[in-house]
């Protein structure tokens, strides 16, 4: 796959199709691969890595790249082609500007998962026919694969690519996930139950901003939190301030145009479960005013910019299972 | 009036009397209309009231021939009919009040009478 | 929140009302004399789409202990479509804070319109009380607010 | 640094009694900013306005807060009166300490508390305000109107009444619309074409109008005193300017059997064609479906007989450019398509027929030259029946869920003028209930019945059978009687619902105004604004904003001109200065905001920004029109990045007044 | 060659083997292959509407689930059979709780949703076959016959069910005739009710059903009346006083194609 990529992305740059690559490149440790732009084939020989660490959603960065000029080149996991969508329809992307080739998508891996197996010291890690293979400094480990994959891959909601011009690899289907099943859980639990869950969980942000940073979603000019004007500026971590605002107010902002990509909890290193908020606005969506996919393309309306007369009340969330 | 035989009747019938507008369509298209005793907009307007006992009692549930007429014209999707069926549902099941009985086929067949005669007379009128 | 002379605790309840149907039967239940709680302080708004989620927010942040959105009759907004976008921001909101474990009666949407004078007042008692059962709100409060 | 003056009203008694006035300025005095802290009789009265300028004045101050009655009643008298004291009519505040306080509570203690925080967050809100200008955008002094029937006539003659010059743009090669093809109108039953054809010749003749018939809307771009309008002149294939209308082509084409639309089909006319006799404009129109010439290059009669050379058979669609203040759409009505219908036998019989096919039936200039002749055999008829509501007041996707308005009264005149020209005929009609509100309409209803002797049928029909004899067998309930009644009438009448013209979709979404379910277009209010669609600058008039009978459609189209003279007489448009607007250095360009605003005021541009390593970028940003912005305020709440904020209700305003009242 | 699962009922099989019989020969002459489950149950005979009750759709579920099973669209001739099992398709596939109700009662290892598509033979002549095509094919065009098509009830209604055709002018039947070579009468009772249901309890209202059904036929310039429903050509024939022949259109159509005598000799 990678040697492919790096074929394919080499002839784009030969022909002038492109004049970068957003890729991924190699980390000093064979897991801590990030994302990077590539403007020549020596480059990509070196540098290019696409494997089972490489699960960085690259749509983002593209809302910088395409404001210059030239066309890039990227690679977009399926569940990153609905970013992009998202992003293509918010104008935040100028998808003349793109040339998107679609890959396969994970399961990939974390490797706080690894290490949450009290392997440490990890040198390098290999698949062989899903076992992990991990070298370490005390020696080599081994894991199945599947105990290792990323939390946002544990319930992929889709295999299919929404958007690209052409494919490396096959095609996948939308598929029936089972991503609401936590917070059908945490739905079900007393109020008292879901406040200590969440504030035991939300206690624990040290305010790094590392969500609001790798979010597709969140790519304003000026975030709200860091604009005076906005009454809500604030910018590090002070007493119960993430509790209440920062968590509900950054997913209230992205609700109806989270892709639901699971970067935010990747990324976390407190690990919080950031993305529940936004499956569970997804969630409402879906229930209460029709099955809404962002991404799924760039012309259907925001369920919040939009409305019918006969939408469900307020109420409804009073009415909802008695305590 | 009688709620739980409304709600019952409601039910079965799947129908929402109160969306009728007493336009009479029903009774205006009705085939069976001169054989009834009740006719299908009284049908409607009677179960809207909870007065169904009367209906249960009357030959005019068996005068209906489920033609869905007024099923297809009725301006504010009533579905007289599906009331009618209900309430006649309603009285075949209560003990004894089959509307026919086996005893009774033999006189009434002839030579040229096809099965679905019988098989629906019985869906229609027992239990 | 306050306590009064018999220890009865006092919520205090933030009511957005829309400039054009809520707030003027606010003023009607005032012209015909309709009591409620002095514990209700309103703010006026254009129209109830004005009212930002950060604002609720805000309001429990710094020690309210339940807030109320009024706006006109979905189909009679002012504006034409404003309280409908507000049904589906506040729907999605509350459903949120109680999904966080925030009490579910802290918070409502009610359609007031300026006719309604008797329903504003009867509507301002009945969630004072509803708050009032609560007790103070802990769980959305910013501790550095709170008042000694 | 602020300086803020507090005056705490009295209201005689009104707040004095229940809240401790005194108590509250003095608390009021010791907040940040406010250098003066007043309480007074009655504030609004003359003496307490002085009181307000003189502290304006005397402090030199830049706010004002008014503890007093509720901003409904006296905020503007109280903007005014800073106004005359130098001071920016938006730097005053009102705390509302009446209505919504000593009105609705007892205790002074707990009263005053309460004033007193209210007072608090009108100082804290006043702290933050800005002063505002209202903006001021320049009108068009010119109207269209959309849509050449008796609404668009009336409302252009009106507006050209006033001194305007007004343009009619109508999708038929004449104006005059329905009521063209009406006989007589009710209740009084005078004849239509007697006041609506001085109509149609006053808008030929009066300059001020211009009729651009046979032409249709392409696109509308602007707001309100200043809309850019494409027109599509369709291509008639006859020069207006030279056809003189003396119809001696239509008598000439070879091609006769057009099935004439005037007269619902009833009868034929030529490819070549002026609709009707009184046509405005009186230009022939080439109808190509059907001209040989066009069709085959064969033929050019037409041509060779026209003295003046005014066929042109290369004519070609055009488009014209105009600039307008204000445009009054008025696009009516059709009768809807009864094809789902059927058990009535429409399309099995002649003799069944729609409404406004006996109105031509019956009309002089009709197929029948006014004589009432069934359409199978041109028999007199001896027995008609007439259905209503047929489509109207329907659940299902057949019909239409309201009530079309018009059929009750219209069904009342045709069996009374049929009574009464033909007394030998039976006129039954089954109704299934008579709604005549109107002045003069039921006492018209009921003349039809007593004077008339037409028979009032509680019920509806369920089955029309055409027979071989040429009657109609109509099956039917009595409701009233209790029983199924059959009669054999000659002819059967339908009473079609009526439906907006399918023109109107379209055009709503080039005004962004908006419709309802049923496309008929929706008022800004219906009690407040009835003939103003939400977006401003565009009115409504007749049948195109909901069913409408004549008297009510001239009302309304009246209305509509009023509003849109009130609009071409400013030379400019004040606009209301709390309005949204985008902070472009935070703009995403995301077009949220765009989506929810229902007024269309938000628009998005390019622009050019320098960065702060000194190059340019061009970004896309939000702009919003303040003169069509009404301030609502669901694009700050849509604005993800926070960039849109609203004037006199800023985000920090709010925040302000809900820290105030937190504290 | 295209296959369908032939639904014959209860009543083809018995009193009304010609519609049977000529619905397979001229299939057979269409290139249609027919092709019979070798078990199916009575459809019910009435679809009963309590729409809450699912024992009563229960045989016609599982002919539905057959048919899905051999993964071929169902076919019907008999009016009864067509209207009760698209009924209970329709129901079926928009009322979640019956479904559930009845896969629970079928115990089937895929639960059926209402995948089926259903064609009444007519609906086969004009969507599969094409009335184009089918004119082509007839060798004995029955040219100058005033044939009068006779609906009945069941047929169209309700519409939402059937959608078949327009229930108040429907073309169907009249398209078949002039595809045979036959001239259509167009008659305002072609849609109404014989008195099917009632001919075994009461000859006079059957009667007068019949009697009014037949007369406006008459009336209308008929030489003959063809329907698809046994029960409709019963009552039409015995319950009337007017002597208008009644046929199934399967044995006009038979006769068209020139392979009636054929399937007579079987």
């Amino acid at each position: 796959m990678q040697e492919a990529m790096i074929k394919r992305a080499k002839e784009l740059l030969a022909d002038g199709t492109v004049d970068r690559v957003m890729g991924w490149k190699k980390g000093e440790f064979s897991y801590d691969h990030t994302p990077a732009v590539f403007t020549s084939a020596q480059e990509l020989d070196e540098n290019f890595v696409c494997d089972d660490f490489t699960s960085a959603n690259l749509s983002k960065y593209l809302v910088k790249e395409t404001v210059r000029d030239g066309k890039i080149l990227a690679f977009l996991k399926p569940c990153d082609t609905y970013s992009f969508n998202q992003l293509v329809k918010e104008y935040r992307i100028d998808r003349e500007k793109v040339y998107v080739i679609g890959i396969p998508g994970g399961p990939k891996l974390d490797i706080e998962k690894i290490r949450a197996k009290g392997i440490t010291g990890i040198l390098n890690i290999r698949n062989e026919n899903y076992t992990l293979k991990i070298e370490t400094i005390y020696g080599v480990s081994e894991m199945p694969f599947y105990e290792a994959i990323g939390v946002k891959c544990e319930s992929c909601k889709s295999k299919k690519h929404v958007v690209y011009d052409e494919l490396i690899g096959e095609d996948g289907e939308v598929l029936d996930s089972n991503r609401f099943d936590m917070v059908e859980k945490l739905e079900n639990m007393t109020s008292q139950e879901r406040y200590d869950f969440w504030r035991s969980e939300l206690s624990k942000c040290i305010r790094c901003n590392a969500c609001r940073t790798v979010c597709p979603a969140c790519t304003c000019e000026k975030c709200v939190f860091e604009n005076p004007d906005s009454g809500i500026e604030n910018k590090a971590a002070a007493d119960s301030f993430e509790e209440n605002m920062f968590h509900i107010i950054r997913a209230f902002h992205v609700a109806g145009r989270c892709t639901d990509c699971g970067e935010c909890s990747r990324v976390c290193p407190e690990n919080i479960p950031l993305h529940l908020l936004n499956r569970k606005f997804i969630k409402d969506i879906n229930s209460l005013y029709g099955t809404y996919q962002a991404g799924e393309n760039t012309t259907d309306k925001a369920p919040l910019n939009e409305y019918k007369m006969d939408d469900c009340e307020a109420s409804i969330v009073h009415e909802r299972g008695a305590e | 009036m009688n709620n739980s035989l409304k709600d019952w009747v409601d039910i079965t019938s799947g129908v929402n009397v109160r969306k009728c507008m007493r336009c009479g369509k029903c009774s205006a298209t009705c085939p069976s209309y001169d054989e009834m005793e009740y006719h299908p907009h009284q049908f409607v307007y009677m179960v809207e009231k909870g007065d169904i006992e009367p209906l249960m009692k009357s030959d005019s549930l068996y005068r209906c021939l489920t033609c869905f007429a007024c099923i297809e014209r009725c301006p504010r999707n009533v579905e007289p009919a599906k009331v009618v069926e209900a309430v006649r549902l309603a009285a075949v099941r209560k003990q004894g009040n089959n509307h026919l009985i086996p005893d009774q086929i033999p006189a009434m067949l002839d030579d040229a009478l096809p099965q679905q005669a019988i098989v629906m007379a019985f869906r229609k009128y027992t239990k | 929140m306050q306590v009064n002379n018999n220890n009865e605790f006092q919520p205090l309840i933030v009511a957005f009302c829309c400039n054009w149907c809520s707030y003027a039967g606010a003023d009607l239940s005032g012209t015909n004399r309709l009591n409620y709680p002095t514990n209700v302080k309103i703010i006026r708004v254009p129209c109830s789409c004005r009212v930002n989620p950060m604002f609720i927010l805000r309001a429990f942040q710094r020690g309210a202990d339940g807030v109320i959105l009024c706006g006109c009759h979905p189909g009679d907004c002012h504006y034409t479509s404003g309280n409908y976008f507000t049904r589906r921001r506040m729907t999605l909101l509350f459903s949120m804070l109680d999904f966080l474990g925030i009490e579910r009666d802290r918070t409502r949407v009610e359609w007031v319109s300026a006719a309604e004078g008797a329903k504003f007042a009867a509507t301002m008692n009945e969630f004072t009380e509803a708050v009032r059962k609560l007790g103070p709100n802990r769980r959305l409060e910013d501790l550095r607010c709170r008042k000694q | 640094m602020q300086r803020i003056g507090v005056f705490v009203c009295h209201c005689g008694t009104n707040i004095a009694a229940t809240v401790d006035v005194k108590a509250v300025a003095e608390a009021l005095g010791h907040e940040p900013g406010v250098v003066i802290s007043q309480d007074y009789q009655y504030m609004c009265s003359e003496s307490g306005q002085y009181l307000i300028k003189d502290a304006v004045k005397e402090h030199s101050l830049t706010g004002i807060v008014v503890c007093s009655c509720s901003p409904r009643m006296h905020e503007n008298t109280f903007r005014k009166a800073a106004a005359a004291a130098g001071l920016n009519p938006y730097l005053v505040e009102i705390a509302n300490i009446r209505e919504q306080c000593s009105w609705i509570h007892k205790e002074i203690a707990t009263a005053t508390e309460k004033a007193i925080i209210l007072g608090r967050a009108a100082v804290a809100k006043v702290h933050l305000n800005a002063p505002l200008t209202a903006g001021e955008s320049p009108v068009v002094k010119r109207a269209l109107v959309i849509g050449g029937g008796i609404a668009g006539i009336q409302t252009a003659l009106d507006i050209a009444e006033a001194g305007f010059e007004v343009d009619i743009v109508e999708k038929e090669p004449t104006i005059g619309g329905k009521m063209a093809q009406i006989d007589k109108t009710f209740p009084t039953l005078d004849c239509a074409a007697c006041i609506l054809t001085p109509k149609m010749v006053e808008c030929a003749q009066n300059d001020k109008i211009t009729i651009h018939s046979f032409s249709e809307i392409a696109d509308v771009k602007g707001f309100v005193g200043n809309f850019t309008v494409t027109i599509k002149k369709k291509a008639r294939f006859v020069d207006e300017t030279k056809c003189t209308g003396c119809g001696l082509c239509t008598e000439k084409c070879p091609m006769k059997k057009v099935p004439n639309e005037f007269n619902m089909g009833l009868d034929n006319r030529t490819a070549v064609y002026i609709p009707f006799a009184q046509a405005v404009p009186k230009v022939a129109a080439i109808d190509p479906d059907y001209c040989l010439m066009l069709k085959n290059g064969k033929c050019g009669v037409c041509s060779k007989v026209c003295s003046v050379g005014a066929i042109d058979y290369k004519q070609t669609d055009k488009f014209v450019e105009e600039k307008y203040g204000a445009i009054v759409v008025a696009t009516g009505f059709n009768p809807i398509k009864i094809d789902k219908y059927e058990e009535f036998a429409y399309n099995q019989s002649p003799d069944v027929v729609t409404s406004l096919e006996l109105e031509r039936l019956m009309n002089a200039a009709g197929p029948n030259g006014g004589t009432l002749l069934r359409p199978s055999d041109k028999k007199h008829p001896h027995t008609i029946v007439f259905v209503q509501c047929v489509g109207s007041r329907c659940d299902d996707e057949n019909g239409k869920p309201y009530c079309s308005k018009i059929c009750c009264m219209y069904t009342a005149k045709h069996a009374m003028l049929i009574r009464e020209k033909y007394p030998d005929t039976e006129v039954y009609v089954f109704y299934i209930d008579v709604r005549t509100p109107g002045k003069n309409f039921d006492e018209f209803y009921r003349r039809a019945v007593e004077q008339y002797g037409v028979h009032y049928i509680k019920g509806m029909v369920g089955k029309v059978t055409p027979k071989s004899d040429g009657k109609l067998d109509v099956q039917a309930a009595d409701l009233l009687a209790n029983e199924q009644l059959h009669i054999d009438a000659d002819m059967v009448v339908l009473a079609a619902a009526i439906e907006p013209d399918k023109s109107a979709r379209p055009l709503a979404t080039m005004l962004t105004t908006q419709m309802d379910t049923n496309d008929f277009f929706t008022e800004a209010h219906p009690k407040l604004r009835p003939v103003e669609s939400a977006t401003a600058g565009i009115f409504l008039s007749g049948a195109c904003q909901g069913p409408k009978d004549i008297p009510e459609t001239v009302a309304q189209a009246s209305a509509a001109a009023a509003k849109a003279i009130g609009l071409l007489c400013k030379n400019s448009i004040t606009c209301n200065p709390c309005v949204a607007s985008s902070d472009e250095l935070m703009c995403n360009g995301c077009s949220s905001c765009e989506k929810v605003c229902p007024y269309g005021a938000i628009t998005y541009i390019d622009k050019e920004f320098r960065m702060p390593d000194k190059t340019t970028r061009i970004r896309r940003v939000a702009s919003v029109n303040p003169a069509v912005c009404q301030g609502c305020g669901a694009c700050t709440v849509a604005c993800p990045s926070g960039a849109m904020d609203l004037s006199g209700f800023s985000n920090s305003q709010i925040m302000a007044e809900v820290d105030a009242i937190c504290k | 060659m295209e296959t369908f699962t032939y639904y014959p009922g209860c009543t083809l099989r018995t009193k009304a083997k010609e519609l049977d019989r000529y619905a397979r020969a001229s299939a057979e002459a269409l290139g249609i292959c027919l092709e019979e489950p070798a078990e199916w149950q009575c459809c019910g005979g009435a679809y009963t509407i309590a729409a809450n009750e699912p024992a009563t759709k229960l045989s016609a579920v599982r002919t539905l689930n057959a048919a899905k099973e051999l993964g071929r669209p169902l076919i019907t001739v008999c009016s009864a059979c067509h209207n009760v099992i698209k009924q209970t398709n329709y129901d079926i596939s928009r009322n979640e709780a019956m479904q559930t109700k009845v896969n629970n009662y079928l115990g089937l290892e895929v639960p059926y949703r209402g995948e089926t598509k259903i064609y009444h033979y007519l609906e086969m002549l004009r969507d599969v076959v094409g009335f184009d095509k089918l004119a082509d094919k007839v060798v004995n065009p029955l040219t100058g016959k005033k044939i009068a098509a006779y609906y009945g009830c069941l047929l169209l209604r309700p519409s939402k069910a059937m959608a078949m055709d327009n229930p108040e002018n429907p073309t169907i039947m009249e398209d078949f005739i002039s595809a045979v070579g036959g001239t259509p009468v167009i008659w305002a009772q072609r849609n109404e009710c014989c008195g099917g249901y009632i001919t075994m309890e009461d000859k006079s209202q059957a009667a007068k059903r019949s009697n009014a059904v037949m007369n406006n036929a008459e009336d209308m310039g008929a030489e003959m009346i063809i329907t698809a429903c046994p029960l409709c050509l019963y009552n039409l024939e015995k319950n009337s006083d007017s002597e208008l022949p009644v046929f199934y259109f399967t044995e006009l159509l038979a006769e068209a194609l020139g392979v009636k005598e054929a399937a007579d000799n079987e």
